[in-house]
């Protein structure tokens, strides 16, 4: 019954329509692999969060259609999301907002412990387990949404512009250790983000949306093999592709503009 | 995988998604779902009056209570609005004072410090205690009971105001504080909006409270003749074991409430419904 | 002719128990003594004793009781005159548990009493019988539903008030134990003032105490109708069969017309009953020994048969 | 430009200085300027009644009252055990009632329409009317007093708490939606987090309202002797005509409200000290 | 008496312990003169928001020296921050949250209307002036935080990573503008950013600063001309800067990494 090539995620024709008359979407369609790494690339307020939100099962699309991975009994669960905003409980603890997904599954402090531990590792926070998240900086906030994120080893990866607050250098630590799983597990990631260059390192694949209402208006795999280390960003493929996104990038605003007057 | 997926709306109408539909309605069920409450509740009441062979001076059957109210109803009227003439005052003086003094509160500290145990200090001061006390030197009953209801409805808003007046995020207060904003701009522009929610939630409890504290006061210190009350009448009825009469007067109070309530509601609804996740439905 | 004024309140909402100030108001009795009499209508916690000690009343309506406790907290009230001889106070009991003594009444397991009858008579009873006790109380809130639906309990009771309501609805008499009848001796219905009145304006004392004396004896003995209007009109709930039942009781029973008032008129007191009142009291732990009780009364305007010639004599009866 | 500059903190001690110091001792200040309120306020009452030469059975000296207080201790410590015990557990059960009436609310849309109409109609329910009714059938009079000061203080935890539920965060309901939160979960885990501070200030009313509460169900219903509580002894004090031994019983129930108070806010800060706005100080 | 060579903003020595004993910032010392662009780097958690927070006079240092412009009677306010996070006030509607600076000065809404309009036209949300916040998106909410900074026209103005969330072509538009407005109206700036080329494009001098606790460890001014352009991104002059910047970086991370083991 299974079809090998049925996507895991996919979007068709989809519009969403907010209460106050905003179209954030029309005509949206995008069918995602399972095992793929898709970047998503578009100007402020294009529909990007409303996308994901979206797949995530965040909402119900004014008209289209969605398929999405559900929850299968006893599984963990199958999505998880970075926010845009960090979306931490303040009344709760650096290693309790980390715990909250396992929590959910009803794993135990005890035993979800270790696995808390490694998320927080790899996003630097070791030291501020006990921290509340009003002593926490701005990209410290934001690292322990990724840390939550991670923790529950999720089939599909949805990450909306999770590494915009931080610092270069923790950045490109983020975004290798990020590929490294996704290698290692067979993740599927949408990932939302503003640096072209980011989407190129990282994805096998980029979509570039349209101004509001959002669309998909390039769609192009990256063709550079996996795993990819640091020095790729001089390779003139890694050149080539960036600079081609960027163009469409730059045409759909142009076009944006012009419409305007 | 995939086939663990799912596909979303492709609304086929079936009976059960009309049901849904309909359930739905819910400014209809809002209504109807209570009203069926009240017909499980009064087929109960009137079951057990008529089984146990109560008698009406003990516990009438509704219906008797509803004739009772049409008939009574000029009585009933003229009491209810004297009542809700003292409510209604109350309740406004509960709420411009209430509000007025979190203000204080709010923008001084040592008004806070001296004055707030003498705010709990009224409101834990048993009004049947002292209506008597007052009714020498007031100018009047009316005055006695307005006292009273207005103690019994003010603190619930200044209580819940000064909290809220507290509760403003604090990043939004350097905000206000690096702009220069005064004491008084903090208050208007940043902490008033923020102790919305809290103040409404006051407002619904002060709403009834004010409500009771009219007729609590009524029993202890109310007018007889044609300046009496609800509360008048139903202790009238009491003692007359005219109790179909007490119970009209009951409902009556019951009603009033519940409508004092509806309103207030609305009004919190009204103030918080732009922006305030209590009011808002979540957007999907 | 320049007019008086003076308030006088009274102890509960407006009854026939009252009937002879409003009828001295209603047919102008107390206008022709010169006065403009307000009558202050009182009710449950009125705090009328207060009103007359701040000044705002000149005359209210009090009992013996009262009177004493008024005294005992330094409160200079007199007592001028005592129109209830007998203290319609009473215990009523369901007609079929057979009682025949209020005594008996201390086998009930509740007895509903208000407050005041438990600082008072209950105490007294205490004293004067076997078996009652502070466990048998429950708070009257003057709805007698609660004694009709409970056969095991008894229940305070004005003589003349309540028995009428509870047979209208109920169609049983309850067994009424009037404390009167049992040497609970006080009076009633008394018009009391502060001693500086009284030794400031005695003039006036007086002719509010005469007017009111035939106001009693019109009321009782002439037609209450003037009176009872007046009432009604203060009181709206009180209905005509109400009316008529209190002053057939009061007739019936001798309340007014009893004792003292026989040799000396309506209105009049007897020093010495006072007198056994309060040792009584006393005894019952009610009030302590050292209170001034001959202070709460005088008899210097009354007992002058005023008015007695409204009186139809035994004769003429 | 630059000498419009300012310099910040070089610590010069001045006599300035050390009194603000002193007055940033809040803990003491917090008990101190009330306390010279109270004596400003104790002074004006005896200077009125010396003045005006009010007799004691009218309004006592406040001096009379402390005087009776410490005589007439035995009496008022007995009444206020009963009275405390009635207000605690009221207060108690209306705590438990309300939050769990709120979480029934909470959890089902259809409990709420159908049920929340009548926890208004409770609290609008003038318990003074139906105390007699309930001494009929209650099993004791504390029953009935416990009812009637459970009604008073239940409906302000109930509505609080009903509106602290329903403000959590729409983007954290979305955090949990998404992983599969059950109802329960969001519940235990945040929409009670998120109604603490509005329980809180429910409570704060709650516990005064629980006092009165009781206080005025004895009025009506209250039992006499060693059962009798304060308002049996306010009664009994004003109809004996014993002034300041009712105000003595009246400060008595004052005390007890304001220690009420300060036990219910410094459970509130006890809850909220981690990390909400109301009872943090904001860090500079 | 006005010393001409007196710095505009200066912290000496400034030392900050949070209450629950973090320590943000110690020895931090930076003199700013007057007409400045200085841009802030540095890895995340490293202080910088508390540093610009100091500044702004939203908290106490532990200890040490702090100079800031004060408010003069009639002037208007002579500090505009833009917060790390959008901090807008959700019941207000756009237009609003961007007059909030003026209304606290007294203007009324009708006369700070051109202002507004401008500062919402030059962020590309004149199409959203009645929208409340939660209408918004991530990168929409802090452009209107953007525009309530600008909207005062500040003597200083303090930027805490405001183009984080923003796409490129948007965050170079901006880039410009402030660039623009800097050099017309002789600002003083401080600027958070975590792109070592932003910081190099847009400021006179670039702040690099260590882990926690924060201090100063690397303080260069950039040599290249103003009016910037576009262009001058493949100035070898330019990428020559940004490299030693980002070298500086690097290197401060890595010695705390090494002091970690
Ligand atoms: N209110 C606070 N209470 C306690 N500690 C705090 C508080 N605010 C910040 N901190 C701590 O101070 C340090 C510096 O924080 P700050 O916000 O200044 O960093 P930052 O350089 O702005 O980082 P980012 O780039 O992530 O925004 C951090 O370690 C943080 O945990
Ligand atoms: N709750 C909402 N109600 C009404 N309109 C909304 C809502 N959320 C988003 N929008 C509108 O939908 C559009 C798309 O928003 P969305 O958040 O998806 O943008 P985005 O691509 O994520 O932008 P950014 O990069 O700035 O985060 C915007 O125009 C926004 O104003
Ligand atoms: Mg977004
Ligand atoms: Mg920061």
């Amino acid at each position: 019954m299974t079809d090998p090539m049925a996507p895991l995620v996919s979007l068709r024709n989809v519009e969403k329509r907010y209460g106050n008359g905003t179209l954030a979407l029309t005509g949206m369609s995008l069918d995602i692999q399972a095992g793929e790494f898709v970047s998503l690339l578009g100007p402020s307020g294009c529909g990007k969060s409303t996308a994901l939100r979206l797949v995530a099962g965040l909402g119900q699309p004014s008209s289209g259609q969605i398929v999405k991975p559900v929850k299968q009994k006893g599984e963990s669960h199958p999505v998880s999301f970075v926010f845009q905003e960090p979306t931490l409980m303040p009344w709760a603890s650096v290693t309790d907002n980390v715990w909250l997904p396992l929590r959910l599954e009803g794993m135990s402090k005890k035993l979800a412990q270790p696995r808390i531990d490694e998320a927080l590792d790899m996003v630097g926070l070791s030291k501020f387990r006990t921290a509340y998240p009003r002593e926490l900086s701005g990209g410290m906030k934001m690292r322990v949404s990724i840390a939550r994120a991670l923790v529950t080893r999720p089939k599909l990866l949805l990450m909306d512009e999770p590494f915009a607050a931080l610092d270069e250098i923790t950045r490109q630590k983020l975004n290798d250790d990020i590929l490294r799983l996704w290698e290692t597990h067979g993740w599927t990631v949408m990932f939302v983000t503003h640096s072209v260059f980011e989407a190129t390192y990282m994805s096998s694949r980029v979509v570039v949306m349209a101004p509001r209402p959002g669309r998909v208006i390039a769609d192009a795999p990256v063709p550079l093999p996996h795993p990819r280390s640091p020095d790729l960003r001089t390779d003139p493929v890694f050149t080539a592709v960036a600079r081609d996104l960027s163009h469409a990038l730059h045409e759909t605003m142009d076009a944006q503009a012009i419409a305007a007057h | 995988m995939t086939d663990k997926s799912e596909t979303a709306p492709v609304e086929t109408p079936s009976l059960g998604a009309a049901i849904m539909m309909l359930l739905r309605m819910r400014g209809v069920m809002e209504v109807l779902v209570p009203l069926a409450t009240l017909i499980v509740f009064l087929i109960a009441w009137d079951t057990t009056v008529r089984v146990n062979n109560i008698p009406p001076y003990i516990l009438p059957r509704p219906w008797d209570v509803v004739t009772t109210f049409v008939t009574d109803w000029p009585i009933l009227w003229d009491a209810l609005q004297i009542t809700l003439l003292i409510t209604f005052s109350a309740l406004l003086l509960a709420i411009v004072g209430g509000a007025l003094t979190a203000l204080l509160f709010a923008q001084s500290r040592w008004a806070e410090i001296a004055l707030y145990p003498y705010a709990v200090v009224l409101q834990v001061t048993p009004i049947v205690a002292i209506a008597p006390l007052l009714i020498v030197y007031a100018p009047s009953t009316e005055a006695v009971l307005l006292i009273c209801a207005f103690l019994v409805a003010f603190f619930p808003i200044l209580s819940n105001t000064v909290q809220g007046l507290k509760s403003a995020d604090h990043n939004l207060v350097d905000l206000f504080e690096l702009y220069g904003a005064s004491k008084s701009q903090q208050l208007r522009l940043l902490k008033i909006p923020t102790a919305l929610p809290y103040f409404v939630a006051g407002l619904n409890i002060a709403g009834g409270l004010a409500l009771i504290g009219s007729v609590v006061a009524e029993f202890t210190a109310g007018a007889a003749g044609s300046k009496a009350g609800l509360a008048f009448r139903i202790l009238e009825a009491g003692r007359r074991l005219n109790i179909p009469r007490l119970f009209a007067a009951l409902l009556l109070i019951t009603l009033t409430g519940v409508a004092i309530f509806i309103l207030t509601s609305f009004i919190s609804k009204l103030l918080l419904r732009r922006w305030h996740e209590s009011a808002m439905t979540r957007e999907r | 002719q320049e007019l008086t004024s003076v308030s006088f309140g009274t102890g509960w909402l407006a009854q026939a128990e009252q009937g002879g100030f409003y009828q001295a108001l209603a047919d102008g009795t107390y206008e022709s003594f010169g006065l403009d009499v307000d009558i202050v209508m009182g009710g449950p916690q009125t705090p009328m004793m207060q009103r007359l000690a701040a000044g705002q009343i000149q005359f209210m309506q009090s009992s013996t009781l009262s009177n004493l406790d008024a005294v005992a907290r330094g409160i200079p009230v007199v007592s001028v005159a005592a129109f209830m001889q007998k203290d319609p106070q009473a215990l009523l009991a369901h007609p079929d548990k057979g009682f025949d003594d209020l005594g008996d009444l201390a086998g009930l397991p509740t007895l509903y009493l208000g407050g005041s009858g438990f600082d008072t008579f209950f105490q007294w009873m205490k004293g004067k019988y076997e078996g009652f006790s502070d466990a048998q109380y429950a708070p009257y809130t003057y709805n007698p539903a609660v004694f009709i639906a409970d056969p095991d309990s008894g229940m305070q009771s004005y003589v003349t008030s309540e028995p009428f309501d509870i047979q209208n609805r109920t169609g049983w008499a309850p067994a009424v134990f009037l404390l009167a009848d049992y040497g609970f001796g006080g009076y009633a219905d008394e018009i009391v003032a502060l001693q500086p009145l009284i030794d400031s304006d005695p003039d006036l004392v007086q002719r509010f105490v005469d007017a009111s004396i035939i106001g009693w004896y019109n009321y009782m003995y002439g037609d209450p109708s003037a009176g009872n209007a007046l009432i009604q009109q203060d009181n709206p709930e009180m209905t005509d069969e109400q009316i008529a039942f209190s002053r057939q009781q009061m007739l019936a029973l001798d309340m007014v017309m009893w004792d003292a008032a026989i040799a000396g008129g309506l209105g009049c007191m007897d020093g010495g009953r006072i007198e056994t009142f309060f040792n009584e009291m006393v005894a019952a732990g009610v009030m302590t020994a050292d209170v001034d009780y001959a202070s709460s009364f005088t008899t210097d305007f009354v007992c002058k048969n005023v008015g007695a010639d409204l009186f139809p004599d035994a004769a003429a009866q």
